[in-house]
């Protein structure tokens, strides 16, 4: 591992970041789907250096039982972070920040699909960090989003989702660990890409009304770019998938009617 | 805390509730804005615990305990206390509890209250350090749910706060080795006290410190906690996985702000001067 | 907290103990009812600084399941300490202290209820000790009887305990924290005042044949006066209850018929 | 150990040994204040164990093991070595113990056998101490359950004692902070060791070291450890909710005095000399 | 206990070992059946100084029921541990070592037993190890077996099992303690008796492949030697419960039909 | 892991499986002493972890990951290092693995991973001391399983070792009871690195690195550790209870051998020149 050094500013006289990007600049940002053989959906997200797997199963039967709910499907999901994706070792047991995170990432995901479409069964969501650089509650969301689709669950759209911070008193896009560490904020958050509304938001550190509704619509038009790439990133296996010879465009034509749009959404393929 | 809707609430029971609303109207009479009463009774644990705080929010109530210990410091922060916070949704307090290990809800409600101290940076780690890398003040503050009528969040954290307000302890020195009581008693070192205000979105509407009615029909609800010079220092949407518009977060925001003075001056006047 | 210092002496040469109590006299105590709007049945109790809540849920569904029993209700004791209850922090988990005397006061109330009328179901006692200053399995004995009651359940009695024990070769009622601590022994015990048989009977430290009998007498004399305040903090609580301007004691007589006293045990309310 | 009457035991059961003791016979044939054939195999671990002891109480054996360790002390008592007693219903003892984590049966046979040693004094806790917060003797007990015939607890108080008084250990000194064994072999501080006593109530009746079939139909168990004064040093009812009266408790007392001498005899003799 | 010292040499200039044993002797070992009254069936074994106790239930009714198997009993087996059988004191919680170890000794059993016989039950195992001084797992299958046998539950055969080791470059059978700490290696294994075949396999050290077909022809010859042994402890066991005056070949040769010999092995008491 | 066989496949997977063998064939069509293509990421976690690398064994991938850290040494090693190989079946690998505490399976593949390390002596505990008795450094090799097609342990042993290859950490000093760090960059001692080979016995075959349809119908496995000298360092019967001739685990040392050189030689130089 490259040894943390606490960098003297986080923002130059320039305006530019510790990174050199702009304060509303993500990090690059690689998102693949289908990257797992055995899950039935699943994907990959590089953002800056946070990697992290998403799998999906289901919907599948239960277990344990008494967890079932008679009127929709259960959405279970599991964020989990490697021992060594962390400058010091995590323990291996799940630790109750990982639970609580576990939840968020259920709350912001379950707005797009259609649980109800599946009563007493579960979905499972399972997400692995395999190296943590800042963001992974928002880089899960992405790549869990990505696959649920790949599972092909219907859904009413994808979840993008980015943190916005504060440096030095000045609000910055997509926080890489140092700015988390030594800025002065976090405000993470999910949305769906149809209305704006927000699926996730949490906030730390120190933040006026006025700083939080500009950050909130940071972090919008940062979702609004990612979507982008999630729709890019699915096209990408669609494209993949189609036999060869044939029409990748009527390979997701038929994705396209599997996927509603009541949110009023432009459908994800639409505009591509 | 839990989405119980769909298991245990009718579709009559969220009818009845937004309908109320829609004609300005809340299930217990109040404006939108408005909490419940809030009684704080200081120190029921005065003889055991460095501070405490039984706290009413209606018929909900918590009861909140500090206790001050010394011990090493963590490795990566040589020079700061411990502050650990902790919440427990304990069975006694509703049928909807249950015996066991913490699950989902407890734990989010711990993590809420304890990110509403530590984010504000209510107490001044480093006030807490006796001697850098050898020893420190540990600062444990521990909430029980006696009652649940809704908004555990908000009545834990005027519980935490008022407990850690009223808080006193004595002073250990480092001699040679050994600890050593001064005889001196300290409190803690409070710098920006933050109060955690919850409001629940039930269709189109915004109401401040649900009830267990308004909390079981909710879409989600926003929990900020608001420090003296009005900066939002923790937010979490939780309570369900219901969308919410930046409009909607924005008069949260306002109906937070418009009742934090209030219940600080609440807290600071009967903890400095208990009865 | 204030903190504890070892007396010089725990009974002076006028016979008055460390807080100036007689032998044989309890420490203030006050019993009250129904203070918990959410439980089913509910009652506190303060003893000197001992504070304990009990909560009565019940009879209710069991869960899990495998623990029903089905010729009587589960009769399930859960005895927890806060963990500032005591000196130091007391760790959040439930010791195996506090399940055994989960254990011990289960076995102390059974004998008063009904159980076998409510086969597969699962009356809950929950008792909060909120501050402990000696004694306080025998005031959660006491308050939970109290709960129970409050909780309409039908009892053969109420079940009233108090502690003996023995500082500086002299047997003493109702022991507080030091005297527990610098004493040399300690006499739990709770009893069914129709018969004065014992429910609950523990012992540690160091008696002999006749000192445990003595001991255990002036036990069954105090919880005889116990059992008065425990009448009189029901009394209150349903007077309380009573609608304005409807006669108290029509109240009464109405939950007179609903208590058996098959030990022979004068009515709970009758002598009041 | 648990009160496995109404689901297990018919009434007719309950009825025969009922009607049995009325005609003053035990289902064994054994007189009520008569203990059962006890046979104690000292040192059945001696190449691992500092102490131990088989302890057979008719068809109920159990197997004591003692291991004597260095470490620090308690914060609050440094100037005293640490004791600690366990017991363990293992599943291989009856069809009636489940494998898991211990169960409310397993947790008060281990508390009552751990009480029996450290409120009776049974050992000189200073004396274990090698240097003042520094450095102490950890002695650890700890009883395994082989065969379950009724009266778990008199069977391990047995094996307990016998194991203690049987153990042998190197000392050890601190020198310039490091432990070094002398090469002297020590015994543990025995002061006063309790034996415990268990009486079974059925009916009017009490009979002493209960059978299986007299523990299914019992109202409930009195333990008591009598020291070598005839003292009594620890007590505890369980067993079952059945109340007893003052009388049923005085001559319970007056069964477990009319034991102790002659156990006491046969556990000392027995370790002192083993063949 | 005997405190242990590292001895100068494992084995002496005559080729003799450490505690004078030849290098294929067997420590001294005795095996009795029927042990421990409550049990269904018992065994206990002492091979050295370790000693191990061995009880066996069922078939019977599987909690929790999760855990059936829908087409054969189920065989749990649980190795453990005491706390003082061991220098240091072992956690009384069962460890991962434990666990393991229960999984290869069902593993090494379960060839014969007839577990389609009885779908849905269990069959539970129970070994407690008293002492160990080395070689437990394999003295545990040797009397893991003879309980299975004494329960009555039907089998192909007894399961014989040893660990051969290498000291100095010499391969001895049986390892005590001090050859397992201070040798080079380890390789225990079981047999079934009739073919040779092996049931249970583990290595660790540093073998060659020679060296390795070499220590278990040793360790099968060991193993044949040790279920004459077994054979005698179960022969004894019947004479032992054969009423007096009766002939205890006729007890036998009912034993004898009860157990199968699909294997070709000779039948248990054939040739006694 | 698992012998999920009775529950799971029917006959006719059995039977398909062995008549393909019988023919010389096997399910996917390779040699029965080949290894599915390997393929090697190096250092997946650069920023975080001392060490990492992805392996996959055609569709079976795992992820190894290493943390140096130090700490005081076990008091019975004071002069060595602290080694710990984990290994995890996590759910997201497979429908067949299971949320919650590690099961059977999953602490076999742990301890079979880890023996593979340690007894092969791997690395050099002793040159992980940095003072005896004071720090050493721990070394932590953790592996998470990703994709589940058979074959677990061999996976699992490459990644391990090429994580523990690649492992680059600093130089710790203890100076004046301080640790600094002196600015100096190690890699781990590595004295005999050992690789994993598993043999599945369905019937009367063998054939190595099992895919899980294979994995479903076999009788047993048999894991071997081989080191650079040909030797055998370890070695595991699991996967199943069917027994195994002599003759059968000679070819399967056999195999193991021819395959060893290969694999060492794949993982030395994919870690020693990372592109």
């Amino acid at each position: 591992m490259s040894p943390e050094v606490k960098p003297d500013s986080l923002l130059n006289a320039e305006g530019l970041r510790f990174d050199g990007r702009r304060i509303d600049e993500l990090r690059p940002v690689q998102m693949e789907v289908g990257v797992l053989k055995t899950a039935d959906g699943s994907a990959s997200i590089r953002q800056g250096k946070t990697y992290i797997l998403a799998a999906v199963y289901g919907p599948r039967e239960l277990h344990p039982r008494h967890l079932t709910l008679n009127d929709r499907a259960f959405l279970r999901v599991v964020y989990r972070m490697a021992t060594f994706s962390v400058p010091d070792r995590k323990r291996p047991a799940p630790s109750r920040r990982e639970r609580e995170i576990s939840m968020v990432i259920a709350n912001a995901l379950q707005p797009v699909l259609f649980l109800e479409q599946y009563p007493k069964a579960v979905i499972d969501v399972f997400i692995q960090v395999i190296q943590a650089d800042g963001g992974t509650r928002c880089a899960a969301i992405n790549a869990a989003s990505l696959a649920l689709a790949d599972a092909g669950i219907p859904m009413r759209s994808l979840v993008p989702s980015v943190a916005v911070g504060k440096a030095e008193g000045t609000l910055i896009v997509d926080l890489g660990d140092e700015e988390d560490k030594y800025g002065e904020g976090d405000v993470p958050l999910a949305i769906l890409p149809g209305t704006n509304e927000l699926t996730l938001l949490q906030q730390d550190g120190s933040f006026t009304r006025e700083e939080l509704m500009e950050a909130m619509q940071m972090g919008i038009n940062a979702c609004k770019y990612l979507h982008e790439l999630q729709k890019d990133a699915l096209k990408r296996s669609y494209s993949k998938k189609a036999p060869e010879g044939e029409d990748d465009d009527d390979e997701m034509d038929d994705y396209d009617d599997d996927l509603e749009t009541d949110l009023g959404e432009a459908d994800i393929m639409e505009d591509e | 805390m839990t989405d119980f809707s769909s298991e245990i609430i009718s579709h009559i029971d969220r009818g009845f509730v937004a309908d109320l609303l829609s004609k300005g109207e809340r299930v217990d009479g109040r404006a939108f804005g408005e909490y419940r009463e809030i009684i704080i009774e200081p120190n029921p644990v005065a003889a055991k615990a460095e501070g405490s705080a039984i706290v009413r929010l209606g018929d909900t109530s918590v009861v909140a305990g500090v206790k001050v210990l010394t011990g090493p410091p963590y490795p990566d922060t040589p020079d700061e206390g411990v502050i650990m916070i902790a919440a427990e949704m304990a069975p006694m307090a509703s049928p909807l509890f249950e015996l066991g290990p913490p699950k989902e809800p407890a734990i989010e409600l711990a993590r809420i209250v304890d990110r509403g101290v530590r984010e504000s940076k209510t107490m001044d780690a480093k006030a807490l350090c006796i001697k850098p890398g050898k020893l420190v003040y540990m600062v444990f503050a521990d909430v029980y749910t006696l009652e649940y009528d809704g908004n555990l969040i908000d009545a834990s954290s005027i519980a935490v706060n008022a407990a850690l307000l009223g808080t006193k302890f004595p002073e250990i020195k480092l001699e040679d080795g050994e600890e050593v009581a001064t005889g001196k008693e300290l409190t803690l070192p409070l710098q920006n006290m933050a109060i955690e205000h919850t409001v629940a979105k039930i269709g189109n509407h915004l109401v401040i410190d649900p009830v267990l009615k308004e909390a079981m029909v909710m879409d989600c609800r926003l929990t900020m906690a608001v420090d003296k010079n009005d900066n939002f220092t923790a937010m979490q949407k939780g309570g369900g996985a219901g969308p919410i518009s930046l409009e909607m977060v924005d008069q949260a925001m306002g109906m937070a702000l418009d009742s934090s003075k209030e219940i600080r001056e609440l807290i600071t006047s009967t903890m400095k001067n208990p009865e």
